[in-house]
């Protein structure tokens, strides 16, 4: 047991205690302690990951030496390892990025407040990727929704608390519905540890005792963590959510929240049910339908959308789509595709975000098309984000975006059956749509400003052309992302032999 | 080292395209001296390559295990790239007197330039991702020159290309990546599936030619897919000329040539019932397009349309598989390049000196603007297929493959091409009739506001015609050039 | 001789000689006559020179040795001698000109394709070589069609039964000397061609003779009976003409049943060749005389005119009874052979046992129409000069013969063919041709000819209504034919036409339809695109085209008005609970 | 072909190759001649006209391309000369810019370039199926080559002779002659109907015995489809002539019908047919000139485009008319006069060749067709010098003697051929007897 194979718990325990000791610390000095608490974090997840690399087996590891019914276990394979590097990389990136926006936005006082949430909705993200309990996983998923919903009600304009309230109850359903299959989980298996519940959940399959109630188990779990992660049709909370918070806000939101519950519930498939089950288990069917449908409703809705944000965030509805679609092929291609999605979305999201706040910053506020003429021009960071962003979505090879296409349709071509054309069709349609939508923003923000600007957001102009600077913080993190998201396209090699050997110790 | 040499091709023009809106010319002939030097520098460039570097090799990057940028120059490569190297220049030269009349100067020839070193980047991609990219990359550079004027037209124009392009690529993409998935090898030098093609998963491969074959056919305007040309005619006229008449259109063409030549080989398709489906389709476009076109009254429209029958004349080639129906392909897709973009020019000449935009009312233009309508005849005798001219020689060549090849598609193929042949001789020459020939009601001092372009406009125009008669007679050194294709894309033979 | 691209070949052997004699002494006459009848004419010098232009066409005609120049000669006649048949351009003249031409063109055309066939078949055309180029194909159906092809030609010429009706209209509009030869030698060009016909190429062919013989009768009867009737000088004479044309058949139609074996079947068509043309040469020339002074033919103008006019009358009564055949005259000769040669091979098939009662019926025909000849003769010599006009003053202003009607010159020349008949009459002065089966046959003739002159006498004869030519031909020809064909030929003419209009149409419709289909997609869906980049347009919602839609504007309805916001709260549950619901149905279901 | 001067070597199958022999000789001479006293004609019409010195540039040029289609040699290049001289002589039909001139000229245009687009099927297939490419009599095909697939072969043999057919104005794409005569000015339609239909038949002639070969397709549904092609056309010509009254337009019917006698002759491929063809040919380059001159005339001087309008004429043009009156019976085939002699080769070549109906309904519907030209050529000679005291007489006056020269010439011609035809009768046997 080298030093190394305890970060897991370290790095849940650090953020709890950096979150606590936030609350007392004035505003500038709270700022600091969260940015090198996660990046610590971030550092000790990178040596975790390392450690794998180099041979290391998955791992469980038990919080204190408690037996089993009570006791609780981590564990630790490499792709918790990358997943938990990933999260704490981007949440760290797009603090920095929104950083500009948390001074307008949230009132001096409440900083902290939001700093500490951010550290605990990480933690409770790291905790729902390396616990090997599904209680505890209940635990971290109320946690998680209470921290979420508190970074987005910290911006404290009318509109942002309907929205939080709105997203916060929709919340509550889906972790009721998680608890109530936990309960179902519990009392038919009677363990809680997800390894034990598997040896009696194939056991009783064997047998073929309890088919109903486990069924209806993995149903209310399916739908809880949809709801959660917003697959689409119960996704109807995540647009007003995600466009009122503020820029790292709803950065996090749509880069790290929605992919925890996701990596939760590949998880808690192949972990708790067993890869055997599941791969032929009408509920892949269901989720790649609703993928699928996601991928287009979601395109077709940012279609209409008039908002730089909302259209955000109608389009991660449809990458989420992606992912789901990836999960419900069933095949281990399928999953791999899946996480390398969630990868490529979460920078290339997060990345968006934090740009549409600088497109904001550039044109006096609005988040209206008609406002950000031009935007791109006077913010380049934000510009070249979006450009990025735009051959990403499309999959210009050198781009991650690519990956994803590539890694999917290889998924789906394997896979015979209306499952291939449907997916082959979805793929087609909403790249589509995505390019469509995307190059618009493009030439939106591209357009040269003197095409007749309309009375209302005239004065707006001329302020903004005087005041615009640029905070360092801000370009580093904008530069990042773009580092990161090209990395992914540049090294997939590396990224897809670390998730598919992932995918293998994780069983 | 000749491999680095492609790079360099390919990124001079990309980054040279880069600086001209970043640098922001604001006097014309500045600007113009700069972009005419980058493209010709490029042309000269790469024609020193293909003359040299055949063969030479360079893998840009390992994208994935199995897939990586390669650039290549092979014989079918340096073809393309030879039509696109010798028109490009004639074409910027046309442009900046074109443009002098349009706003956003910069941008346009940003662009401009940028789509110059894509289009290098198509032809000598060694492998079909690479070539995706550089088609992907194609459309996207392509949609500002169109939507260039902002006029309501010319965006839904815009967005129109963009749909169908995007379509076209992703579809493209599955097929390429079902081959891949299956066995099948993405890479330029290695010709056909070899063993991949085993008999169950035969019905995939057929799946996924389709896919290609209409993914590229987006681009080379197959009949349901060809909706965007004639729209993309509102662009100014280099962007039509030079994009919708050479390098855009060719470079479907180009690809659908890569797919059934170089990923499908001769002995998977010849006979099989994707051939039928692909021949059925394009000899419907040849006579479906020049109906359109005579049908049509907008001048760049009409040729837009004959652009959507020609090209099926070279598709048609194409999936004959033998290897006369591999050079007539090319022979025709050379010569076309040339025809047409007379066509166009002189069509962007009208426009420029007088406004008229429709066929109808060009009369007495023969002696208001001698130069340019003396070219057009030709073009169009050439179009037709006269015999000393260049267009002739490709239609006979695609003519006698098709009776050497011999299945009744084939045969109907032919009947196609001559069909066309009446058509387009009934929408070419009553253009010629009418502006030489007016009627007797016709007053001259009517046109004496128009006068003949500048030397600008015409240097091109003449030299192009010149090329077309030069090649229709004595085309040996072509077809020689052209001939070296057969052995790289059968070697069998 | 070479000439018009074949060889010409000429010979003066036999009846080539003696019809290219009769045709120089004729044209000696006529000529003669015409310098006095033309003095006061117009355009003297035309007529002269398509009178002599015809002669020579005649004359190559009858010394032609091979059909192919025979040919050539015979449309040359036809042409020259149409000028002559409108030569004073009445309108009379026109119309008839007209008819002449169409007939000569048709027989000419019709004839050609005779002689295709026969070349084609024979392979030679000589005159010489024909009836034993043809033997071999005696009777097959080739030979017979060219042979009628070539009858329909020489026909129409000859004025034979069906084709006759040029005859009765050119000759009295034509200048008498001028009709005295179109009825004298220009017939006798269609005879000359018949005899080829039937007695070289289809000699001893029964079936051939019996169709002619049957032409023949009916011609003989129809001439003589319509002479009968016609009211105007030169008329009765045409139609005589083609009466006598009728006899001269009959006696062709004998010989050739007798395949040339009947001696005096042959002897006798040849002499009444010779005696007609010489009896209608006299017989126009007094009608010229009469014409050339009074410049009127109708009987009842004319009548009483030539009473006191002795040498005319004398000329006159000549040609009447040569024609008639009274014995005596020469006509009465050649009659009586022919008439014997009919009844010679009546008493032969009488031994052959076969029914000889067609040919007795054509012997009765025979001699009816010997004495209609008689009769319309007679009634014109008691018109002309017996009679009295009915009017006094123009019977006085006749009587009194201040000038001289006709002058030295033409008085002798008439007197010529005169004297030529009486010669011959003279030379054939035997005994046997008086025996009394002979005279028999001449005498019943003459004794019916009388009876029907003493019935008619005096009263003058309506015109015969019924015109074979205005009833049948013109109507069918010009009324049903070239309507018809005329139609046809727009029809396809319009063909090439409509053929290409129609299939470029199709071509252009098929192409409008296909590109419709897609266009309306496509412009629907870039049009609502569109409005996404179009930043100023105040609603920006791109799905433009989808809002005008009933279903999208319920759809819009729900989200905004029911439900407040589509991001309501009560949305979000909604869809969540459909959600649920699936996800439980499908999974416990399977 | 004796000895080939190639002007320009494309690849090993196309070049574009000259070569004299017999047939392409005769038509030379032909068109040379018609040229010349045309020109002479046009010289004098040209003060009827606009744009002259448009006129004699595409007339000259419609010339060298007349030139250049007799000494062709190949496919190839007898295709180039026929697209190129329709091009070249189109802009003769428009000659005058009224708006029917124009119309007239486009159905011209289209109708060439649809039958030439026919030929250039032909081509294709003979460059495929083809032993060579040089024009030899008795046909260039290649019999092992040809072997499996005669049926195709003979279609295609069908279409692209029809296709040419379309320039001598046969049956199916006959529909431009009538109309582009009468807009076209007389020394262009002497021309277009005396010599440019003739090209279409040396293009038949080419194709049928020197690159299908006579002995390929004798006895053939080809054979007969075309021959009852040409002999409805012959019927259908001169039908239209017969009820037509614009002058000119009654000519170029009878053209139509006359073009269709030499084709007849042409498509019974037997040696006599084709002499009576070749000598149709002459004559009718000949009389038709004549007969077009003739029609100038009377429209240059006392400007009467209708026949009706002619009565009494002949007195008043007694030359014009003369001359218009040897032609119309050379037409009709009057037999001293030029059109009996090729008329009677034709019916013996048709009638020996021995096709069961045809040979003798061919020579019936001739001379049915020579009777209907009777009927439309000689009322106009007749009324003109003999109109009948009661019709009212056109007055006007004779035309200069610059026209009248040619029209005398062509008189002369036809009566000097008519006569003395013997020797150009051997001339053209022998050549015929080479094109087998």
């Amino acid at each position: 047991m080298s030093l190394v194979q305890n970060v897991p718990a370290f790095s849940i325990l650090l953020l709890m205690l950096c979150g606590i000791v936030c609350l007392v610390l004035p505003r500038r000095a709270a700022r600091h302690l969260a940015d090198c608490a996660i990046a610590l974090v971030a550092a000790a997840s990178v040596a975790l990951l390392v450690y794998f690399l180099q041979g290391g087996a998955a791992y469980t590891y038990s919080m204190g030496e408690i037996g089993a019914p009570f006791g609780n276990e981590l564990r630790a394979g490499m792709l918790e390892a990358a997943v938990a590097t990933l999260f704490s990389i981007v949440t760290l990136l797009s603090l920095m990025g929104g950083r500009a926006h948390l001074r307008s936005d949230i009132g001096r006082l409440k900083v902290n407040l939001y700093y500490i949430s951010t550290l605990f909705l990480l933690c409770s993200m790291l905790a729902l990727v390396y616990t090997n309990d599904i209680f505890t996983a209940y635990v971290f998923v109320e946690i998680n929704t209470i921290t979420a919903c508190g970074i987005v009600m910290s911006k404290e304009d009318g509109y942002t608390l309907a929205a939080s309230m709105r997203y916060f109850i929709m919340s509550l359903i889906g972790s009721g519905l998680f608890l109530i299959s936990i309960c179902i989980l519990y009392a038919v298996t009677g363990h809680l540890l997800m390894s034990n519940i598997q040896e009696a959940v194939a056991q009783l399959y064997a047998q073929g005792e309890y088919r109903a109630p486990l069924q209806v188990a993995i149903a209310l779990m399916g739908v809880g963590l949809s709801l959660k992660s917003a697959l689409w049709p119960f996704s109807s909370w995540l647009p007003d959510a995600h466009s009122s918070a503020s820029a790292s806000s709803s950065a996090m939101l749509s880069g790290l929240v929605l992919k925890s519950f996701i990596f939760l519930m590949i998880k808690i498939f192949y972990r708790v049910i067993g890869a055997g089950i599941v791969r032929t288990h009408a509920v892949l069917d269901l989720l790649l339908v609703f993928g699928i449908l996601g991928m287009v409703m979601g395109s077709v809705n940012a279609l209409f959308e008039r908002d730089i944000k909302r259209l955000l965030a109608y389009s991660s509805v449809g990458q989420i789509g992606y992912i789901f679609c990836g999960v419900g092929l069933g095949t281990p291609a399928g999953v791999a595709a899946a996480m390398v999605q969630v990868a490529v979305h979460a920078t290339t999201k997060a990345m968006l975000f934090c740009a549409a706040g600088g497109l904001m910053d550039a044109s006096g506020g609005s988040k209206k098309f008609r406002d950000i003429e031009g935007a791109g021009r006077r913010d380049p960071y934000a510009g070249v984000a979006f450009i990025v962003g735009t051959l990403s979505m499309i999959g210009i090879p050198f781009f991650g975006g690519f990956i994803t296409k590539l890694s999917l349709v290889q998924a789906a071509v394997t896979v015979g059956g209306w499952r291939n054309l449907l997916s082959i069709l979805a793929i087609i349609v909403s790249t589509i749509l995505t390019a469509i939508y995307y190059i618009n923003v493009l030439a939106i923000i591209f357009r040269a400003p003197e095409t007749a600007p309309t009375k209302a957001s005239e004065k707006l102009k001329e302020e903004w052309k005087k005041q615009v600077r640029l905070d360092t913080e801000y370009e580093v993190a904008i530069v990042l992302f773009i580092l990161l998201n090209l990395a992914i396209g540049l090294r997939s090699d590396q990224l897809m032999q670390i998730i598919t050997t992932g995918l293998s110790m994780f069983g | 080292m000749t491999g680095f040499g492609i790079l360099i091709a390919i990124l001079v023009p990309i980054l040279g395209g880069a600086l001209v809106p970043l640098l922001d010319f604001d006097a014309r002939r500045a600007r113009e001296y700069y972009v005419f030097a980058i493209v010709l520098a490029t042309s000269v460039y790469t024609l020193s390559l293909l003359s040299s570097g055949q063969g030479s090799e360079l893998v840009l990057y390992h994208l994935t295990s199995t897939i990586d940028i390669t650039l290549r120059i092979d014989r079918y490569g340096s073809i393309f790239a030879l039509l696109v190297s010798v028109l490009w220049p004639l074409a910027t030269l046309y442009a900046f007197e074109y443009m002098s009349h349009l706003h956003k100067k910069n941008r346009f020839f940003g662009f401009f330039t940028i789509c110059y070193g894509i289009t290098l980047g198509v032809a000598f991609a060694g492998n079909f991702i690479t070539m995706y990219l550089f088609y992907e990359l194609l459309t996207l550079a392509t949609v500002p020159l169109i939507t260039h004027e902002g006029t309501r037209e010319a965006k839904v124009a815009g967005v129109k290309y963009l749909v169908y392009s995007i379509a076209g690529a992703t579809a493209a993409f599955i097929g390429m990546i079902a081959i891949l998935t299956h066995g099948g090898s993405l890479e330029f030098a290695v010709i056909g599936l070899g063993d991949a093609a085993t008999p169950e998963n035969r019905r995939l491969f057929d799946l996924a030619f389709l896919f290609m074959f209409f993914g590229f056919g987006v681009k080379s305007a197959i009949w349901p897919l060809h909706g965007w040309l004639p729209t993309a005619g509102v662009a100014p006229t280099p962007v039509t000329a030079l994009l919708h008449a050479v390098a855009v259109v060719k470079s479907g063409v180009f690809a659908i040539g890569r797919v059934v030549y170089f990923t499908y080989d001769a002995g998977y398709l010849a006979g099989s019932m994707v051939q039928k489906i692909g021949l059925a389709f394009s000899a419907f476009t040849i006579v479906y397009g020049t109906v359109m076109a005579w049908k049509e009254i907008h001048f760049k429209k009409r040729l837009a349309y004959s652009t959507v029958s020609n090209l099926s004349y070279i598709v048609f080639a194409f999936l004959l598989v033998t290897p006369s129906g591999l050079t007539a392909g090319l022979l025709h897709m050379m010569f076309h390049g040339l025809m047409k973009i007379v066509l166009f020019f002189v069509a962007g000449t009208v426009m420029h000196q007088s406004g008229r935009i429709y066929v109808t009312d060009l009369r007495g233009f023969g002696r208001a603007m001698p130069v340019s309508f003396a070219t057009f005849t030709i073009a169009s005798l050439a179009l037709t297929g006269i015999p000393p001219l260049c267009g002739f020689l490709s239609k006979y060549a695609i003519a006698e493959a098709a009776l050497a090849q011999g299945s009744p598609l084939a045969y109907a193929g032919v009947a196609a091409l001559l069909v066309s042949a009446v058509f387009t001789a009934a929408y070419l020459l009553t253009i010629c009739v009418r502006a030489y020939f007016p009627p007797a009601d016709f007053e001259p001092w009517s046109l004496k506001s128009v006068k003949e372009a500048n030397l600008y406009m015409t240097l091109p125009l003449v030299l192009l015609t010149a090329a077309i008669v030069l090649l229709g007679c004595f085309p040996g050194a072509l077809q020689a050039f052209i001939g070296g294709v057969v052995p790289a894309a059968f070697p069998g033979l | 001789m070479n000439l018009c691209g074949f060889t010409m070949s000429f010979t003066t052997a036999g009846i080539h000689g003696l019809y290219a004699v009769m045709a120089c002494f004729m044209w000696f006459v006529s000529l003669a006559f015409s310098l006095e009848y033309m003095h006061h004419y117009k355009h003297k010098s035309m007529y002269y020179v398509f009178l002599l232009a015809t002669f020579g066409a005649t004359a190559g005609v009858f010394l032609s040795a091979d059909l192919l120049t025979t040919f050539v000669f015979f449309e040359v006649m036809s042409f020259t001698s149409y000028v002559l048949v409108i030569h004073d351009e009445s309108k009379g003249a026109m119309r008839a000109g007209e008819t002449y031409l169409a007939v000569a063109v048709i027989g000419g055309m019709v004839m050609l394709m005779g002689l295709f066939l026969l070349y084609d078949l024979t392979g030679t055309l000589k005159i010489a070589e024909l009836p034993d180029a043809c033997a071999p194909y005696a009777g097959s159906g080739r030979l017979y069609a060219a042979a009628i092809c070539m009858l329909v030609g020489f026909g129409a010429k000859a004025g034979l039964f069906p084709l006759h009706i040029w005859l009765p209209k050119a000759h009295p509009v034509a200048p008498a000397p001028a009709s005295a030869l179109l009825s004298g030698i220009l017939t006798k060009a269609g005879i000359y061609g018949m005899l080829i016909i039937c007695c070289s190429m289809l000699a001893g062919d029964e079936h051939w003779a019996a169709a002619i013989l049957a032409l023949g009768a009916v011609t003989m009867f129809l001439g003589a009976f319509l002479a009968l009737l016609s009211g105007n000088l030169k008329k009765t004479l045409a139609c005589s003409s083609v009466s006598q044309i009728g006899f001269i058949t009959t006696g062709i139609g004998i010989a050739c049943l007798t395949n040339n074996l009947s001696e005096m079947a042959s002897k006798g068509t040849v002499l009444h060749m010779v005696n007609h043309s010489l009896i209608k040469l006299l017989l126009f020339s007094c009608a010229g005389v009469v014409y050339m002074n009074l410049h009127k033919l109708a009987l009842s103008d004319v009548r009483g005119w030539g009473r006191n006019k002795p040498l005319l009358g004398l000329y006159f009564a000549i040609g009447a009874l040569t024609i008639s055949g009274v014995p005596g005259t020469s006509g009465y000769i050649s009659k009586t052979l022919l008439h014997e040669s009919i009844v010679e091979v009546i008493e032969e098939l009488e031994h052959a046992g076969e029914s000889i009662f067609l040919l007795k019926g054509l012997e009765w025909v025979f001699l009816i129409s010997g004495g209609l000849t008689f009769a319309y003769m007679s009634r014109l010599f008691f018109c002309l000069f017996i009679r009295k006009n009915r009017a006094e003053e123009v019977q006085k202003r006749y009587n009194n013969k201040m000038h001289p009607y006709m002058n030295v010159l033409s008085a002798c020349v008439i007197a010529l063919p005169a004297i030529a008949m009486l010669c011959i009459g003279a030379v054939y002065w035997q005994h046997h041709y008086y025996t009394w089966t002979n005279l028999k046959g001449s005498l019943t003739s003459l004794a019916i000819g009388g009876l029907l002159c003493l019935l008619l006498k005096g009263r003058d004869l309506k015109e015969l209504k019924f015109d074979l030519e205005d009833r049948v031909y013109r109507p069918l020809l010009l009324g049903v034919c070239v309507p018809l064909l005329g139609g046809v030929a727009k029809m396809l003419s319009a063909a090439g036409d409509v053929a290409a209009g129609l299939c470029v149409a199709l071509m252009r419709t098929i192409a409008q339809a296909l590109a419709g289909v897609i266009e309306g997609i496509m412009i629907r869906l870039n049009k609502g695109l569109l409005r996404q980049i179009q930043p100023h347009e105040e609603r920006f919602s791109p799905m433009d085209w989808l809002r005008g839609h009933p279903i999208a504007q319920r759809w819009q309805e729900i989200r905004m008005d029911v439900l407040d916001s589509a991001n309501s709260l009560s949305f979000g549950l909604l869809m969540a609970i459909l959600g649920l619901c699936v996800f439980l149905i499908y999974l416990v279901r399977n | 072909m004796t000895q080939l001067f190639t002007l320009l070597k494309i690849s090993d199958g196309l070049a574009i190759q000259f070569g004299a022999d017999g047939l392409g000789r005769m038509f030379l001479c032909l068109d040379t001649v018609m040229w010349i006293l045309v020109g002479i004609y046009a010289f004098k019409y040209k003060e009827h006209m606009k744009h002259t010195k448009r006129f004699f540039a595409f007339y000259l040029l419609t010339y060298l391309m007349l030139a250049a289609l007799s000494m062709a040699a190949n496919y190839l290049t007898m295709y180039l000369c026929f697209e190129f001289m329709t091009l070249l002589s189109m802009p003769m039909v428009l000659q005058d810019g009224t708006p029917e001139s124009i119309a007239a000229a486009r159905k011209y245009l289209m109708y060439s370039i649809f039958g030439a687009t026919l030929g250039l099927l032909g081509f294709f297939f003979s460059a495929h199926y083809g032993a060579g490419t040089v024009f030899t009599p008795g046909g260039l095909l290649d019999p092992a080559k040809v072997a499996g697939n005669e049926s195709k072969l003979l279609v295609v043999a069908f279409l692209s002779i029809a296709g040419f057919s379309a320039k001598a104005g046969m049956f199916p794409l006959h529909a431009w002659l009538p109309t582009a005569h009468p807009v076209a000015p007389a020394p262009a339609s002497a021309v277009l109907s005396g010599v440019i239909t003739k090209a279409g038949v040396l293009c038949i002639l080419r194709v049928m015995y020197q690159v299908y070969g006579a002995s390929f397709l004798a006895g053939t549904w080809v054979q007969k489809a075309l021959i009852v092609l040409s002999l409805i056309t012959v019927f259908m010509g001169s039908m239209m002539a017969y009820g037509e009254d614009l002058l000119k337009r009654r000519l170029a019917y009878s053209t139509v019908s006359q073009v269709s006698y030499v084709l007849f002759g042409v498509f019974t491929l037997h040696p006599v047919a084709l002499l009576g063809a070749l000598l149709h040919v002459i004559y009718h380059s000949i009389i038709k000139d004549g007969l077009f001159l003739g029609a100038g005339a009377v429209i240059f001087t006392n400007h009467k485009e209708y026949v009706s309008q002619l009565h009494g004429m002949g007195k008043r043009m007694p030359v014009t008319f003369g001359c218009f009156t040897v032609c119309s019976l050379g037409l009709i085939g009057i037999p001293p006069f030029a059109g009996f002699l090729s008329k009677w080769y034709l019916a013996a070549g048709s009638l020996s060749e021995g096709l069961p109906v045809l040979s003798w309904l061919g020579p019936a519907v001739l001379l049915l067709s020579a009777l209907l030209t009777a009927g439309y050529l000689l009322p106009i000679s007749i009324h003109g010098f003999f109109p009948g005291e009661g019709e009212k007489e056109a007055e006007g006056k004779e035309a200069p003697f610059q026209m009248l020269f040619p029209m005398l010439v062509l008189a002369l011609g036809v009566v000097v051929f008519g006569v003395f035809a013997q020797p150009l009768a051997d001339a053209l046997l022998r050549i015929a007897e080479a094109m087998f």
